[in-house]
């Protein structure tokens, strides 16, 4: 059973208020049509995971730009001065966090695991708040399982069952952010039938994958 | 290799002469990618970049830029025979893992303890923490790549980081455009001057104690 | 589909009735590996072995095993199209994270608590935990498929497991070849009998208390 | 610089005593040549982490039969009847484990995390002298992170930077030991030269391996 949908139809799972994870790195590997699609619906209030924040007008700097964001749980802003400045002025809210934690925090939702102990972040702002836990003579924050509403993905080929290959650096979070989400939309620029892709080459296996819909191109 | 002649150019020139052969190397964005350029084949170095590769080449030429091949900052660049990608995970499983053998960071401060501080707190005009707190935790050595003092004229060697710390964790070599400083149990120790440059010149220009020994040698590659 | 005649067929015809239409399933050794055999293409189940890959098909024929495929037990096993392979960190991330809908697995006992016990100490006899303790915890569903008494005809429900628990979580379902039987917080209740049998014979193979309700059903799948 | 060896000089890092992770699945993914050269110079003493007891005289189970292994750390032994009676006599320690935690800790240790909390275990035997944590109203068990001496690993195919690709299941364990161990050893069926990977079919970076010996094909 193909599990493709129109962008309009996979839209009706993304809704005002939602936990949306978004997968990229500075704008590589972030699906734009899904993005255009809920600026275009202007659904509104959201929480964004996302690594940084982008470019002004590129990728998640479109959902800044748009005013739809209420909450970024990132690691990095400076690129976005869209972002920063909407920071200072108290019309998105931050959680920032190092990166290794962050892709950590996500895999453990995806996993099953109630948390991870990792150094990062041990003896600075990073662990205000956090359990803090000495094992071996070695000390590790307790970091806690980071999960979303919906998970937005963009591959470059993708089969109607959502069994789904990245290309170079797009992959990043793709994967990782695919297991972790309620429910997971995938953008893919290729649209190819099931068989089609090597099974030793599927990235994400379709089981995860609730939707599939075209790309732009 | 002849000294470059701009202070980057003279950081970056130095911090490569650190580099081992067939070690896996991590450069972060700014002073630090410029250490590539001073890199022969036969050194065999692996770049790792935190988007998720290693074998890293050079940047692409303009009109030659090969879809979603960026570097950590952004940046179009090319690939290496022998190059792999990876997810997020695994590109910090490597950060984090102690499986990257050195990490070249820039730095905001640096201070007598070898603590950096490099990010800063957004809504204070900061961009965040990135990479950087993964790799300065998880990488065999840790050599910082900075400017000796800030655009103003300020150090940026400083007794105690006024900027929240990237990591508690000793860097193990500070390179500036006048001097190369090894952080130590004892304090921050002087080892070599740019050429040109005097030892009360580093001194004057560094806000912390600098311990000061008999042997201070002539910066070179 | 008519009921099968052997005790092991009937439970695994009577679990497929379990399974709905698109769901990920993964199948333990023994009598739940032939719950495949009474499932049709229309149903679009995909099943996950966690040896590492989902979209695994029939049992290969002698003379046609695939170098490398093999299913959790060992055997050769076949691919359906839409098939993906990956590591035991992604297999075991799948089966604890939630993303199988249903696990059927074999038991030496099931108590009143819907408890099961299927591993024994080594040095005591037995084999180990494999993956059945992450798939107890994980599953959203899970069936324990198992005939209704041991080969000494001593029963395997029992009010209290003597073997270790797998897992501290309720199973969802009991089938055997005489009943299927459901947990509840207020104990085990009798859901069906297989044509034939009365509810006195389950009764009195059973070690545990059994709830009779007025409406119980005749197997059927 | 290649790093292909042959066997004989990939076993002077092998040493009695030592911890050695090896992949595989009752036997399929493991390395089989290296395992007989362990047994060919009787390298013993060895404390072997394998997913399970493979079966008599294959894989793991020469070194079981040639009496090399003191100490098993494993999920499943029932299927070698050799290893099952090994333990009952004492002849051999057991640490018994469920899967998703053994590649869990595995992991831990290749990806410098301090642990993990997983909920498999929980008010079982394998809690035992574990420490037990609330989180959100879910009980975890915290589970440390596993390390070897070596790692060795068995690809399809390899170059010689190490640049590894496993087939079909023989993935198993093998990128995940390839990150945890001190030094690594990959046996590869098929060498080829530098760049003729895919760098999107890379499973194991070049990176993690040490030595590469080409199997017995």
């Amino acid at each position: 059973m193909s599990k493709v949908k129109t962008i309009q139809e996979a839209m009706e799972f993304v809704k005002d208020g939602m936990t949306v994870m978004l997968p990229g790195f500075l704008g590589v590997g972030t699906p734009e049509a899904l993005i255009d699609a809920i600026c275009e619906r202007k659904t509104g209030n959201l929480t964004v995971i996302y690594n940084d924040g982008a470019f002004p007008g590129v990728g998640i700097g479109k959902l800044i730009r748009h005013g739809l964001v209420r909450k970024m749980i990132s690691t990095h802003t400076g690129t976005n001065p869209e972002l920063v400045k909407a920071i200072a002025e108290g019309r998105v809210e931050i959680e920032l966090l190092p990166q290794g934690t962050l892709v950590e925090r996500i895999r453990a939702a995806g996993a099953g695991l109630g948390g991870i102990l990792t150094p990062t972040g041990v003896g600075t702002s990073v662990e205000e708040r956090k359990t803090i836990m000495e094992l071996d003579g070695a000390t590790y924050l307790l970091e806690l399982p980071l999960r979303a509403d919906v998970a937005l993905l963009y591959a470059f080929k993708g089969d109607t069952q959502g069994n789904l290959v990245y290309r170079r650096t797009a992959r990043n979070f793709n994967p990782i952010m695919a297991t972790a989400a309620d429910f997971v939309i995938a953008e893919v620029e290729h649209l190819v039938d099931v068989g089609e892709i090597e099974p030793e080459h599927v990235m994400t296996p379709g089981i995860f994958v609730d939707i599939v819909v075209r790309g732009c191109n | 290799m002849t000294m470059p002649t701009s202070p980057k150019d003279i950081i970056a020139w130095r911090v490569a002469k650190e580099l081992k052969c067939g070690e896996v190397v991590n450069l972060g964005i700014g002073i630090p990618t410029l250490v590539s350029n001073y890199i022969t084949p036969e050194m065999n170095i692996t770049f790792q970049s935190e988007n998720g590769f290693v074998g890293m080449g050079a940047l692409a030429k303009p009109g030659e830029e090969i879809p979603d091949l960026t570097n950590a900052g952004g940046q179009w660049v090319t690939l290496l025979p022998g190059a792999a990608f990876f997810d997020t995970a695994m590109s910090f499983a490597i950060i984090r893992g102690g499986h990257i053998d050195v990490t070249v960071l820039g730095a905001l401060e640096v201070d007598e303890r070898g603590y950096l501080a490099n990010y800063w707190i957004p809504g204070k005009g900061g961009p965040g923490i990135g990479g950087g707190m993964d790799l300065v935790v998880g990488a065999k050595r840790v050599i910082v790549a900075m400017e000796h003092v800030r655009k103003d004229g300020e150090p940026k060697i400083v007794t105690r980081c006024s900027m929240p710390i990237t990591a508690k964790r000793m860097v193990d070599l500070i390179v500036t455009d006048i001097a190369v400083i090894r952080p130590t149990n004892e304090g921050l120790v002087l080892r070599e001057v740019a050429p040109g440059v005097t030892t009360d010149e580093v001194l004057s220009k560094t806000g912390a104690c600098l311990i000061v020994p008999d042997d201070v040698g002539e910066m070179v590659a």
